[in-house]
C-alpha cells in the first residue's frame, strides 16, 4: 500500500486497520539468485536494486538479528559527497544523487535534510587541504564552498570565535550535505524490497559457507538452516573479517568501535552539521531535537558495541571548545558501532578471490551516507559480475598494487584514520 | 497550601522564595522544586513532547518525564531539568517548557486533536511531496514542535572540574541497602566510596514510615551516617549520580557541587566529574514504581503511589484533598497507611487483584476507606487535572468516583542500568515480574531492590551481605554484625499491562506520548523486535530513558505478538545513568584551555617584540614580528625573508622534534629508520634523511647528526615529533629489540636558532668568538659541541633557507637569554627576527618540502628523493615503496609554479589543469601544495605536485581554484627558485 | 579500560596507545612484496582474544603486548614487548 | 663578551605574582632550579650499572617506578632500565660528567632544561594532585619514595613523593608550564586551597 498523507488520514478514520506489516517477516525459502548477507542499510539496498533496477527474482537478504541493528541504526545520519580523492569522490557524488530522489523512490519519508554540512579550519594548511578537496570536488561537479570566518559566524553566530585555543578562521561548506533519518532509510529499504519479493530473513545468522566441489559459493549455513544460492554478497560491515573467516579469507580491515551521542531534546540550535577540524567533534540536531554528536574512535579493536570514558570527555571538550553554549546540555545516552576500518580509510566493492562470493566492505565510520550508491553499485556487480564505473576503484587488490585512497594520509594503520 | 503542619524532613524555620512561569511562590529548605509545588498547589508543570497534552508532577525521582522545566535564566538557564531532582534555594526561577503561548494555554495542542494521524511513524508515511518542502516547510514545523526546551546561546558561565578516586569497594545508593553494604564493607577495613544522587543518604527510608532496630528508621539512617563519617577509609559523595560504568572497573560519577545555590561561589565548579576505580561494586540503586494503564492516566492529579507518600512522609506536602489508591501490589497499600498517618484524605483504595493483602480490610476499615477487589481503573477524566475516575469491577459494574488524586502503584521495576553498561542482559523474573540482572559483569553486585528483593529487611540484609563478601573477597575480615530488626512490609504484586475498554488514550510513554494504540500498531506494522518497537515508537526514548513506562509497552508488545516477556526481552541500558551536562565531561578543558599549548623559550622576548603567534600542533609559534612600518602581514614576511638573503635572521627552529639516539649499534639503527645511510656519517656531520611508513610511502624528514660514535642527535619536523619518536621505539624494542640502541626525546632541553643569511658567521663569530667557523674549520653540514659561558650548547652547520646559515642550540633555560644576546650582537648587521612565515617563503624558494608535500600520500620519488634510496640495506618502507603504483612515472611530483603574469597571486589547494581544457576531474594534473610571495622572483611562486613533473618543466597550465574564484595561468619550473647551484650555502 | 602496565601498574587507558594486532611480524628483508603487503595490510581481526601493541606513551614509554578480549574489553595479560613474543 | 647569562624558570613570572596567602588551607609550591637532571639509560648491564651507581652515590638503583636518593642525588625510576636521574646545586655540566662516570655501561642525555620541576608541600597536596592524575596517591599505595610517569590535565608528568609532610616534586617538560600553571591554579581555587611559594629549598 503506498504510503501518502490520505492514506493517513484514512487511518485515522479506521484505527489505522489497514496498515500492513512494512516489509514481510520472511522464513528462508531457497534456493536463491542472490543472497544477501547483513540486513543493514547496504545489504538491504543491495537487495532493492538488485529486484528493481536488474530484475533478480529472488534475492535474500539475511540478519542475524533485527535489521538496522548494526551500524545502519547507530551512525550519526550525515551524508555528505564532500570527498577529495578521485575514485571516492564520484562515489560519493552518485550516493548523493540517490539520496536526493530516495523518497519518492522508495515512497517512504528517509527525512534527507540538505541543510549543509561545514568543516571548520583553523589554519592557513588545513584552510589549503580544504580548498584542494573542494576544488576537486567542483571538477568532479560536486557544489563545495570555502567560506571565511564572517560568513561562518552569520551562519552559526553562536560558536566560539572569540576566546579559542584553535580559532575558527573559516569552512569548508557543502550545501547539498546534511543528515537522513537512519532507521527510516533501513525501514524505507527493506518495504520496498520486501514489495519487489525481496525475502528478508531476520534472526538469521550465517555460520558457514556452503561450496562446491570445484571451490564455489553456493550457499550458506545459518543459523535457520543451509540456504542454497547462485551469488553471495557480503554486506555484513562491523563483522566483515568474521564472515571472510568463514570463507577462509582474511581482509585489510580491523573493526573498531566509535562512540556517538545525544542530549535531551532542545527546540532548534543548530542550522545543520558542523565538524570541528581541530578537535575531535562533530554534531547535528535531529528533528526531535537531540543534539547528536561524535568524535573520534576509541582506537582499539573492539566487538563489544560500546566505549570508554576518555573519548567521552574528549569528544565533550571538543563540543565544548566549540560552542560553549552546550555546557548546561546534557548527554542523554551514548552508544558504540562496530566499524570495519580499512587500512586507506576507503571501501572495498569487489568480487573476492573465491568464486560467487563477492564484497562490500570496509566503510570505517563514513558508510551510512554511501548507502544508495552502495547498494546501487553492488548490485550492478552482482547481477553483472563486472564494477560499476562510480566503483571501480574500490578494488580489493589495491592494497597490493599500491593503489590505495588514503584521504588522510594516514597510511596502514586503522586508528589513525 | 497543601503543606502539612508538621512533620518531614524541612526546615520550616527557613523558608524560600522561588519563581514558577513568573508567579512568586515559597517552599521551605529541604523541599525539591517539586515538592515546593505540590505544597503551592500547582498542577500544571508542562506539557508533552507530541500532543502537547497538559501534565502533572508524576514522580517524586529523577525518573520524572512530565515535571521538566527550564531552571534559571539568561547564559544559565537550564533546559529539561526534573523538578523532582531540583534542590530548591532562595531566588529560584524556573519556566515550563514546550508550549505557545503559555502553559495554560498552549495553541500547539491542537496536535492532540490531530492526534488520530500522528501515529507511531506517522512521519515516514508523508511529507514527501514536493521533495523541495521537507527542508522549507515541514521539517521546521516539526522541529519546533518537537524538542522540549530552549537551550541558551551564550557560553556557560559557570567552570566544572574533574577528580579521580580509588576505592575497594564502591556503593552506589545509599538506601537501606547501600548503608549497610557500605558499613559492613567499611567495617572490614576495605575503602569505600560511597555514591548518592540525593543531598540526603536514605533513599527510600526518607519517604516511608519505617522503623529500625525499634526506632524510626531515619534515626537510623543518621546513625549510619555518623558511623561512615567518622571512618577514615570511608568517602561519601552526596548530590552525585553515578552515570556509568566502564571497562577494568572504572566508573564515571557526576558530583552536583553548587545546583543547590543560586549560582556556585567564584571559582568553585558548579559540578565535578569523577573517574572512579574500583575492585568491587554493589549497586543498591532501589527501584522504580510502575504506572497502570488506563484512559487519561496522564492527567495531571495522576502520581505514583510511592511518589504521593514521599510528598507527604519527607516533604510534608499533600497534593490533594481526596485521595483515591489504584494498586496492584501490596506497596500501594503502605504507602495508604503512611498517607493515612500525615491525615491525608484517602477516599477508596482500588487493588486490580483478586484480594487486597492481609489486614487490609481492617486498616481500611478503620480509616474510614472504600476497598474495590478485584477492580480495574478504565478511564480518568477532567479537563486540565483529574476530576474523576471510572472503575469496573471483576463483575463489569462500572462506579465512578471523584478524585483531585489518583495514586497508582503498578509494581516494581529493579534499577540496575549502570549493570547493564558492559553488556549485561537484564532477563525477566517471573517471580518478582520485573527484569532482574541475573548475570552481572564480573565485580559487580546488586543489593536491595536493585536485585529485586523489595522488602526493608531484605535490603538491610541483602546490603550487609553484599558488603561483607566484597570485602572478604578481596582479603578484608569483615567482623561479625548483627542486621537490625525493622518493620515488615509485603511486596506481593500483580502485573497488569492492559485495560480493555478505554475510551481515552492509555499511556505508556509519558513524556513521547507514545500509547498502547501506538505499541499495537507497531506490532501490526511489523516493528516486532523491542528495538524496532523502540525505534519506531520512540518508546523510553525520552530523558527518562523508559525507566517509568518502558517495560509496560513491552508487555504490551509481548501481548500482540503472543509472546512472554521473558522471549521478547528488554533493551540495554546505556551511559549515562541520568542524563549530564556536557560541561562537566568537559571540565576545564574548554576555550582557551581546550587544549594545552606549549611555548619555546622565546616566547616573551618574542611576544616584546611584536610577533603574531600560530598554533603548530600544541606550539605556538612566531608566524612574523610585526613593526610600527609594515603595512600588513605579507610587509613584515617580506621584510623578514629579504633581510635573511641580504644580511641576517634569526628564526626559533626550537619546536623541532630532538630525539637523542645511543649505543654501540646506534648507525645500523638509523640506517633501518631512513632511505639512505647514517651508519657512514663521520663524528661531526650532519646528513638529511627521509623515513618512510612501511607502506613505502614518506613518514617523515630531517637532519641527524653523529655527535660521537655512538650517539646521534635526529631532528623531526615539528608536527610528527611525538609520533617519530613513537616509532623509534617501537622500532628498538618491537622490530629490533636485538641492537643496543637507547633513544630518548630531548626536544625540551634545547632552544634551537636557525641564524641565517651572508652574515650569519659574522654574527655567530661575535657570540662565539673563540670558535673557527670559517669554511674550512666548519664546513656544510658540520656540527660541533662547546662550551658557551659556562653551559653546554651545539653549533650546527644547517641551512633550510638556502644561505649559509648555521642553528645554535642552548639548554632551553638559556634560550631566552642566547636570543636576546644574538639580537644585540647582530643589530648593528641589520639582524632581523623572522618567524615561519618567512621561513616558509625561503625553504619554498629552495624547493625544500615541508608538511604540504609530506602530506602521507607522497612518496621519496614524488618529493624528488628517489635517489637517496639506498639499494644496499633493508629499511622501513623498502619493499612496499617499490610497488607499480608507487613507482608509476605519471604520479604527480613535486616542481615549482610561478604565474604566467608575474603579478598574479597563487594559492594552496589550487588544482593543475591544462590551458585550455574543460573544467574536469579527468582533466586533473595535480595541486599547488605551497605558496609563498617571493622578494627575490618578484612575485608569487609554488610548489605543486603535478603529473609528469620534471618533464613538464616549461610548459603552461592553469592553477583551477573554483572555490575562491581563480583561475591563474601558471608556468612549470624547477622547484628551486633560489640559487639552484646551491653557492650561497657553502659560502 | 585499565591496562595493567608491567613496570607502571596498572593505568588507564587513556595514557596508551593502540598500535594494533601484535601477531604479524615484520618479515625477512628478502620475503618478497608478497609477504610485506600480508605483513602491512591484511588482518585476522579476531572476535575474541588477540594480542596487540599497546604503547605506553604517556607512562613509561614501552611498546606492551597485551591479551584481550575484542568481545568483552576484558584483559588477561600484558608484558613488555620487548623479549616477548605475541 | 664577559657577561653572566641568566637561566630562566619556566614558573618564575608565575611565582613572582603568587598573591601573599595566609589561612590554614594551603599548598607551598616552588620551582626547583638548582638542580640538574638527566635520563640514564641502560645499556644492557643492569647489574654492573646498579653496582657503577652504587658505588658512586650509595644509591641502590630501583628497579620499579621508585625514587631512591641520598640527599644530594637521586635516581628514580621511570621507565625499565630508564631513570631520571636528579643532582642536588649541580652546575650545567652535570650530566656530562654523569655520562663520563657511567660510560659503556648507560647512555645519558642532558634533561636539566627540559623538565621544569614544581615541588609541592602541604595537607592538600595528593587532594590537588588526585584532581589531576589518574594515580592512586592513598599513602598506602603512594608513599615517600613512590613515583610515577602519568598525565595531568593532558601534559605528561613525572611524580614522585618525598616525605610524609607531604612534599611532591611534579616534572614536566618547561614548554607547558603555563598551561600547568593553569590547571593547578584553578584547582587550588576549585578546592579553596591557598598557594604559597615554598621558600628556601630543602635537601632532601
Ligand atoms: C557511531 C557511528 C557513527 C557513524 N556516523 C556516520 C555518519 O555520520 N555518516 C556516515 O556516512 N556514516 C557513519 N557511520 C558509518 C555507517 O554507519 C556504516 O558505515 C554503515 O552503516 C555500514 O553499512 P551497513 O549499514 O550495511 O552496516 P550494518 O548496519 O552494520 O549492517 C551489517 C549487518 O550485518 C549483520 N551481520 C553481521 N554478521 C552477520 C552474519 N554472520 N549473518 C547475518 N548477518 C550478519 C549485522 O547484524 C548488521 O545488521 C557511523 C558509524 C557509527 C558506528
Ligand atoms: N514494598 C515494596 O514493594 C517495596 C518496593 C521497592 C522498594 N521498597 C522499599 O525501598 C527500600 C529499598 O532499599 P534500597 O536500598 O534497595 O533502595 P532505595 O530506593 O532505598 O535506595 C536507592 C538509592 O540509590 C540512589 N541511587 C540510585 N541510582 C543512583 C546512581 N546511579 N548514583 C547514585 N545514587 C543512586 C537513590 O537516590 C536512592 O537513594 C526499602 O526500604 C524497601 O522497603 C519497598
Ligand atoms: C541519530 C540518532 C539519534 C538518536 N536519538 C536518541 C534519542 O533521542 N533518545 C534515545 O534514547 N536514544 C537515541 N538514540 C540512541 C539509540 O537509543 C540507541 O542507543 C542507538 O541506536 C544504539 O543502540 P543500542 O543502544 O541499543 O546499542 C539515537 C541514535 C541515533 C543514531
Ligand atoms: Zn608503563
Amino acid at each position: 500500500m503506498r504510503y501518502s498523507i490520505f492514506a493517513l488520514a484514512r487511518g485515522a478514520l479506521t484505527k489505522h486497520r489497514h496498515w500492513h506489516p512494512a516489509w514481510r517477516d520472511a522464513a528462508p525459502n531457497g534456493p536463491y539468485d542472490v543472497i544477501i548477507v547483513g540486513g543493514g542499510g547496504h545489504g538491504l539496498a543491495t537487495a532493492y536494486y538488485l529486484a528493481k533496477i536488474h530484475g533478480v527474482k529472488k534475492v535474500a537478504v539475511l540478519e542475524r538479528g533485527w535489521i538496522g541493528g548494526g551500524n545502519a541504526g547507530r551512525n550519526t545520519t550525515i551524508i555528505r559527497s564532500n570527498y577529495g580523492l578521485d575514485g571516492n569522490t564520484q562515489f560519493y557524488e552518485w550516493s548523493m544523487k540517490l539520496w536526493e530522489g530516495l523518497e519518492q523512490d522508495l515512497n517512504y519519508n528517509a527525512m534527507v535534510s540538505q541543510r549543509g554540512v561545514l568543516n571548520l579550519y583553523h589554519g592557513d594548511a588545513q584552510r589549503d587541504a580544504y580548498a584542494r578537496r573542494g576544488n576537486a570536488m567542483r571538477l568532479h561537479g560536486v557544489d563545495a564552498e570555502l567560506v571565511d570566518r564572517d560568513a561562518v559566524r552569520s551562519m552559526a553566530p553562536f560558536l566560539n570565535f572569540d576566546a579559542a585555543r584553535f580559532p575558527i578562521q573559516g569552512g569548508l561548506l557543502q550545501r547539498r550535505g546534511g543528515t537522513a533519518r537512519h532507521d527510516a532509510v533501513v525501514w524505507g529499504y527493506a518495504r520496498a524490497a520486501s514489495n519487489l519479493g525481496v525475502d528478508i530473513v531476520q534472526n538469521c545468522e550465517v555460520t558457514g559457507f556452503v561450496r562446491s566441489p570445484e571451490g564455489r559459493m553456493i550457499g550458506v549455513e545459518t543459523t535457520r538452516g543451509k540456504i542454497m544460492g547462485g551469488k553471495i554478497g557480503m554486506a555484513v560491515a562491523g563483522h566483515s573479517s568474521q564472515v571472510a573467516e568463514m570463507a577462509g579469507l582474511r581482509l585489510p580491515i580491523e573493526s573498531h568501535v566509535l562512540q556517538a551521542f545525544v542530549t535531551e531534546a532542545l527546540k532548534p540550535l543548530l542550522p545543520g552539521v558542523i565538524t570541528f577540524g581541530a578537535g575531535h567533534f562533530y554534531v547535528s540536531q535531529s528533528d526531535k531535537g537531540g543534539l547528536v554528536f561524535g568524535g573520534d574512535i576509541d582506537g582499539y579493536n573492539s566487538y563489544a558495541q560500546r566505549g570508554n570514558l576518555p573519548v567521552v570527555e574528549d569528544v565533550c571538550e571538543g563540543g565544548m571548545a566549540l560552542m560553549p553554549m552546550i555546557g548546561r546540555v546534557r548527554m542523554l545516552r551514548s552508544w558504540g558501532g562496530i566499524m570495519d576500518m580499512s587500512m586507506d580509510g576507503s571501501p572495498i566493492i569487489d568480487r573476492s578471490p573465491i568464486d560467487g562470493l563477492y564484497l562490500n566492505a570496509g566503510w570505517c565510520y563514513g558508510g551510512f551516507k554511501a548507502t544508495p550508491a552502495s547498494g546501487w553499485c553492488f548490485a550492478h556487480l552482482l547481477a553483472r559480475d563486472e564494477p560499476h564505473p562510480v566503483a571501480a576503484s574500490f578494488r580489493l587488490d589495491r592494497f597490493a598494487t599500491g593503489r590505495v585512497i588514503d584521504e588522510k594520509g594516514q597510511g596502514a594503520q586503522p586508528n589513525l584514520h | 497550601m497543601n503543606r502539612l503542619e508538621s512533620g518531614g524532613l524541612i526546615d520550616r524555620g527557613k523558608p524560600l522564595n522561588f519563581v514558577f512561569d513568573g508567579k512568586k511562590l515559597a517552599g521551605y529548605e529541604g523541599d525539591t522544586l517539586a515538592s515546593a509545588l505540590v505544597a503551592n498547589g500547582v498542577r500544571l508543570v508542562g506539557r508533552s513532547f507530541k500532543y502537547h497534552r497538559p501534565r502533572g508532577i508524576l514522580t517524586a525521582g529523577s525518573e520524572e518525564p512530565n515535571a521538566l522545566v527550564t531552571l534559571r535564566t539568561g547564559a544559565r538557564s537550564e533546559p529539561n531539568t526534573r523538578a523532582t531532582s531540583v534542590q530548591l534555594f532562595e531566588g529560584l526561577v524556573a519556566e515550563s517548557q514546550n508550549r505557545w503561548p503559555t502553559l495554560g494555554f498552549d495553541l500547539m495542542s491542537l496536535n492532540n486533536l490531530l492526534s488520530p494521524m500522528f501515529t507511531a511513524g506517522f512521519y515516514y508515511k508523508t511529507f514527501m511531496w514536493p521533495a523541495s518542502f521537507w527542508e522549507k516547510v515541514y521539517e521546521p514545523l516539526i522541529r519546533r514542535a518537537a524538542g522540549l526546551g530552549k537551550a541558551s546561546t551564550q557560553p556557560d558561565p559557570d567552570i566544572y572540574d574533574k577528580a579521580h578516586a580509588f576505592c575497594d569497594v564502591l556503593v552506589v545508593g545509599s538506601g537501606p541497602a547501600g548503608l549497610s553494604a557500605a558499613l559492613a564493607a567499611s567495617q572490614a577495613k576495605a575503602r569505600v566510596i560511597l555514591v548518592e544522587d540525593d543531598w540526603l543518604l536514605g533513599g527510600r527510608l526518607l519517604c516511608e514510615d519505617q522503623d529500625i532496630d525499634g526506632a524510626p528508621a531515619v534515626d537510623w539512617v543518621r546513625r549510619i551516617e555518623g558511623i561512615l563519617t567518622a571512618m577514615p577509609n570511608v568517602s561519601m559523595l552526596r548530590r552525585a549520580t553515578v552515570f556509568g560504568a566502564y571497562d577494568g572497573g572504572t566508573f564515571g560519577a557526576v558530583e552536583r557541587i553548587a545546583d543547590h545555590l543560586a549560582e556556585p561561589k567564584p571559582g568553585v565548579p558548579r559540578q565535578r566529574l569523577w573517574k572512579i576505580c574500583a575492585k568491587r561494586t554493589i549497586l543498591a540503586t532501589g527501584a522504580i514504581e510502575r504506572p497502570l494503564p488506563f484512559g487519561g492516566n496522564d492527567l495531571p492529579g495522576i502520581m505514583m503511589a510511592a511518589a504521593v507518600r514521599a510528598y507527604a512522609t519527607r516533604f510534608a506536602a499533600l497534593p490533594g484533598n481526596e485521595i483515591v489508591i489504584y494498586t496492584t501490589t501490596d506497596s500501594g497499600w503502605a504507602a495508604a497507611r503512611d498517607l493515612t498517618g500525615c491525615g491525608a484524605n484517602i477516599t477508596a483504595i482500588i487493588d486490580a487483584r483478586a484480594s487486597a493483602p492481609k489486614g487490609a480490610a481492617r486498616f481500611a476499615a478503620s480509616a474510614g476507606i472504600r476497598v474495590f477487589e478485584n477492580a480495574v481503573v478504565v478511564d480518568a477524566s477532567g479537563g486540565r487535572r483529574l476530576r474523576s475516575l471510572k472503575l469496573r469491577s471483576a463483575d463489569g459494574k462500572i462506579f465512578e468516583l471523584t478524585a483531585d488524586v489518583l495514586a497508582i502503584s503498578g509494581g516494581w521495576n529493579p534499577v540496575m542500568g549502570i549493570g547493564c553498561n558492559l553488556g549485561s542482559r537484564p532477563v525477566w523474573s517471573d517471580a518478582i515480574h520485573a527484569f532482574v540482572l541475573a548475570n552481572p559483569p564480573a565485580g559487580m553486585t546488586l543489593a536491595g531492590s536493585a536485585a529485586g528483593r523489595f522488602s526493608l529487611a531484605e535490603a538491610l540484609d541483602d546490603g550487609h551481605r553484599a558488603g561483607a563478601a566484597a570485602a572478604a573477597d578481596l582479603g578484608f575480615s569483615p567482623p561479625p554484625t548483627k542486621i537490625p530488626p525493622c518493620s515488615e512490609d509485603a511486596t506481593g504484586s500483580m502485573p497488569l499491562w492492559h485495560v480493555e475498554g478505554a475510551k481515552q488514550k492509555v499511556f505508556v510513554d509519558f513524556q513521547h506520548d507514545v500509547t498502547d494504540a501506538d505499541i499495537g500498531l507497531a506490532a501490526q506494522e511489523g516493528f516486532r523486535s523491542v528495538e524496532h518497537l523502540k525505534r519506531y515508537t520512540t518508546l523510553g526514548m525520552a530523558t527518562d530513558q523508559g525507566r517509568l513506562g518502558q517495560v509496560n509497552g513491552q508487555a504490551l508488545l509481548a501481548r500482540h505478538l503472543g509472546k512472554t516477556l521473558a522471549e521478547t526481552g528488554t533493551i540495554l541500558s546505556r551511559p549515562p545513568f541520568l542524563p549530564v551536562a556536557i560541561g562537566a565531561f568537559a571540565g576545564h578543558h574548554r576555550e582557551m584551555n581546550f587544549r594545552p599549548e606549549r611555548r619555546t623559550a622565546s616566547h616573551d622576548w618574542a611576544a616584546e617584540n611584536g610577533a603574531v603567534f600560530v598554533d603548530s600542533g600544541p606550539w605556538k609559534r612566531a608566524q612574523w614580528f610585526a613593526i610600527p612600518s609594515d603595512q600588513d602581514w605579507l610587509d613584515s614576511v617580506t621584510r623578514e625573508a629579504t633581510a635573511v638573503r641580504a644580511s641576517v635572521g634569526v628564526c626559533d627552529v626550537s619546536t623541532l622534534g630532538k630525539i637523542d639516539i645511543h649505543g654501540p649499534d646506534a648507525g645500523i639503527f638509523l640506517d633501518r629508520l631512513y632511505i639512505n645511510m647514517f651508519s657512514t656519517l663521520a663524528v661531526g656531520k650532519a646528513r638529511y634523511g627521509v623515513m618512510l611508513r612501511e607502506d613505502g610511502f614518506v613518514l617523515d624528514d630531517g637532519t641527524t647528526t653523529r655527535l660521537a660514535d655512538d650517539h646521534y642527535f635526529m631532528t623531526t619536523t615539528t608536527a610528527n615529533a611525538v609520533k617519530i619518536m613513537q616509532h623509534v621505539d617501537y622500532c628498538r624494542q618491537v622490530l629490533w629489540p636485538e641492537l643496543n640502541v637507547q633513544a630518548v626525546s630531548v626536544t625540551e632541553q634545547w632552544a634551537q636558532f636557525a641564524v641565517a643569511g651572508p652574515n650569519s658567521r659574522l654574527l655567530l663569530q661575535k657570540v662565539f668568538p673563540d670558535l673557527d667557523l670559517s669554511n674550512d674549520a666548519f664546513p656544510y653540514m658540520s656540527a660541533i659541541a662547546v662550551t658557551w659561558m659556562g653551559v653546554p650548547a651545539r653549533i650546527f652547520r644547517l641551512s633550510f633557507s638556502g644561505e649559509l646559515a648555521f642553528e645554535v642550540a642552548v639548554p632551553a633555560r638559556y634560550g631566552d637569554a642566547l636570543v636576546r644576546i644574538l639580537m644585540r650582537e647582530g643589530r648593528d648587521l641589520g639582524v632581523v627576527a623572522y618567524g615561519t612565515e618567512a621561513l616558509g617563503v625561503l625553504r619554498i624558494e629552495k624547493g625544500h618540502p615541508a608538511g604540504n608535500e609530506l602530506s602521507g600520500q607522497t612518496t621519496a620519488t614524488d618529493l624528488g628523493f628517489g635517489r637517496m634510496m639506498s639499494q644496499k640495506k633493508d629499511y622501513v618502507g623498502r619493499v612496499l615503496a617499490v610497488r607499480p603504483a608507487l613507482t608509476d612515472p605519471m604520479r604527480p611530483s613535486l616542481v615549482g609554479l610561478r604565474p604566467a603574469a608575474r603579478s598574479e597571486r597563487l594559492r594552496g589547494g589550487a588544482h593543475i589543469l591544462p590551458l585550455s581544457s574543460e573544467n574536469r576531474a579527468d582533466n586533473d594534473l595535480g595541486y599547488v601544495t605551497s605558496v609563498a610571495f617571493s622578494p627575490m622572483m618578484g612575485s608569487w611562486i609554488g610548489l605543486g605536485l603535478v603529473s609528469g613533473g620534471q618533464g613538464r618543466i616549461g610548459e603552461r597550465l592553469r592553477a583551477y581554484d573554483p572555490v575562491r574564484n581563480g583561475d591563474v595561468e601558471i608556468e612549470i619550473c624547477s622547484p628551486v627558485f633560489v640559487d639552484p647551484e646551491g653557492v650561497r650555502v657553502r659560502g | 579500560m585499565r591496562i595493567p602496565c608491567p613496570y607502571c601498574g596498572e593505568r588507564d587507558g587513556a595514557e596508551f596507545t593502540y598500535c594494533g594486532d601484535a601477531s604479524p611480524v615484520r618479515p625477512a628483508a628478502d620475503a618478497g612484496e608478497a609477504a610485506f603487503v600480508d605483513y602491512v595490510y591484511m588482518r585476522s581481526n579476531p572476535a575474541g582474544e588477540i594480542s596487540e601493541h599497546w604503547y605506553h606513551g604517556q607512562g613509561c614509554r614501552n611498546w606492551l603486548i597485551v591479551k584481550r578480549n575484542t568481545r568483552t574489553h576484558v584483559i588477561s595479560a600484558a608484558m613488555l614487548a620487548k623479549g616477548s613474543a605475541p | 663578551m664577559a657577561e653572566i647569562i641568566i637561566p630562566r624558570g619556566a614558573f618564575e613570572l608565575h611565582l613572582r605574582d603568587l598573591p601573599p596567602v595566609s589561612g590554614a588551607n594551603t599548598l607551598k609550591v616552588d620551582e626547583r632550579l638548582e638542580s640538574a637532571m638527566a635520563t640514564v639509560m641502560s645499556r644492557g648491564d643492569n647489574a654492573a650499572l646498579a653496582a657503577r651507581i652504587h658505588d658512586a652515590f650509595g644509591i641502590v638503583l630501583p628497579s620499579g617506578p621508585q625514587r631512591v636518593s641520598n640527599g644530594v642525588e637521586a635516581f628514580i625510576g621511570v621507565g625499565p632500565g630508564v631513570w631520571l636521574a636528579v643532582f642536588e646545586k649541580a652546575g650545567p655540566q652535570r650530566a656530562s660528567k654523569l655520562a663520563a662516570s657511567l660510560a659503556g655501561l648507560a647512555s645519558v642525555a642532558d634533561q636539566t632544561s627540559a623538565y621544569a620541576v614544581l615541588r609541592i608541600t602541604g595537607e592538600a597536596a595528593r587532594e590537588v594532585l588526585s584532581r589531576g592524575a589518574f594515580i592512586d596517591f592513598d599513602p598506602s599505595v603512594f608513599g615517600p619514595g613512590s613515583a610515577a610517569v602519568t598525565t595531568i590535565s593532558h601534559i605528561g608528568v613525572s611524580i614522585w613523593r618525598i616525605d610524609d609532610a607531604p612534599t611532591f616534586e611534579v616534572a614536566l617538560f618547561r614548554s607547558y608550564a603555563d598551561s600547568f600553571w593553569h590547571w593547578l591554579t584553578t584547582t587550588c581555587t576549585a578546592l579553596g586551597v591557598g598557594l604559597v611559594r615554598h621558600g628556601g629549598s630543602a635537601r632532601i
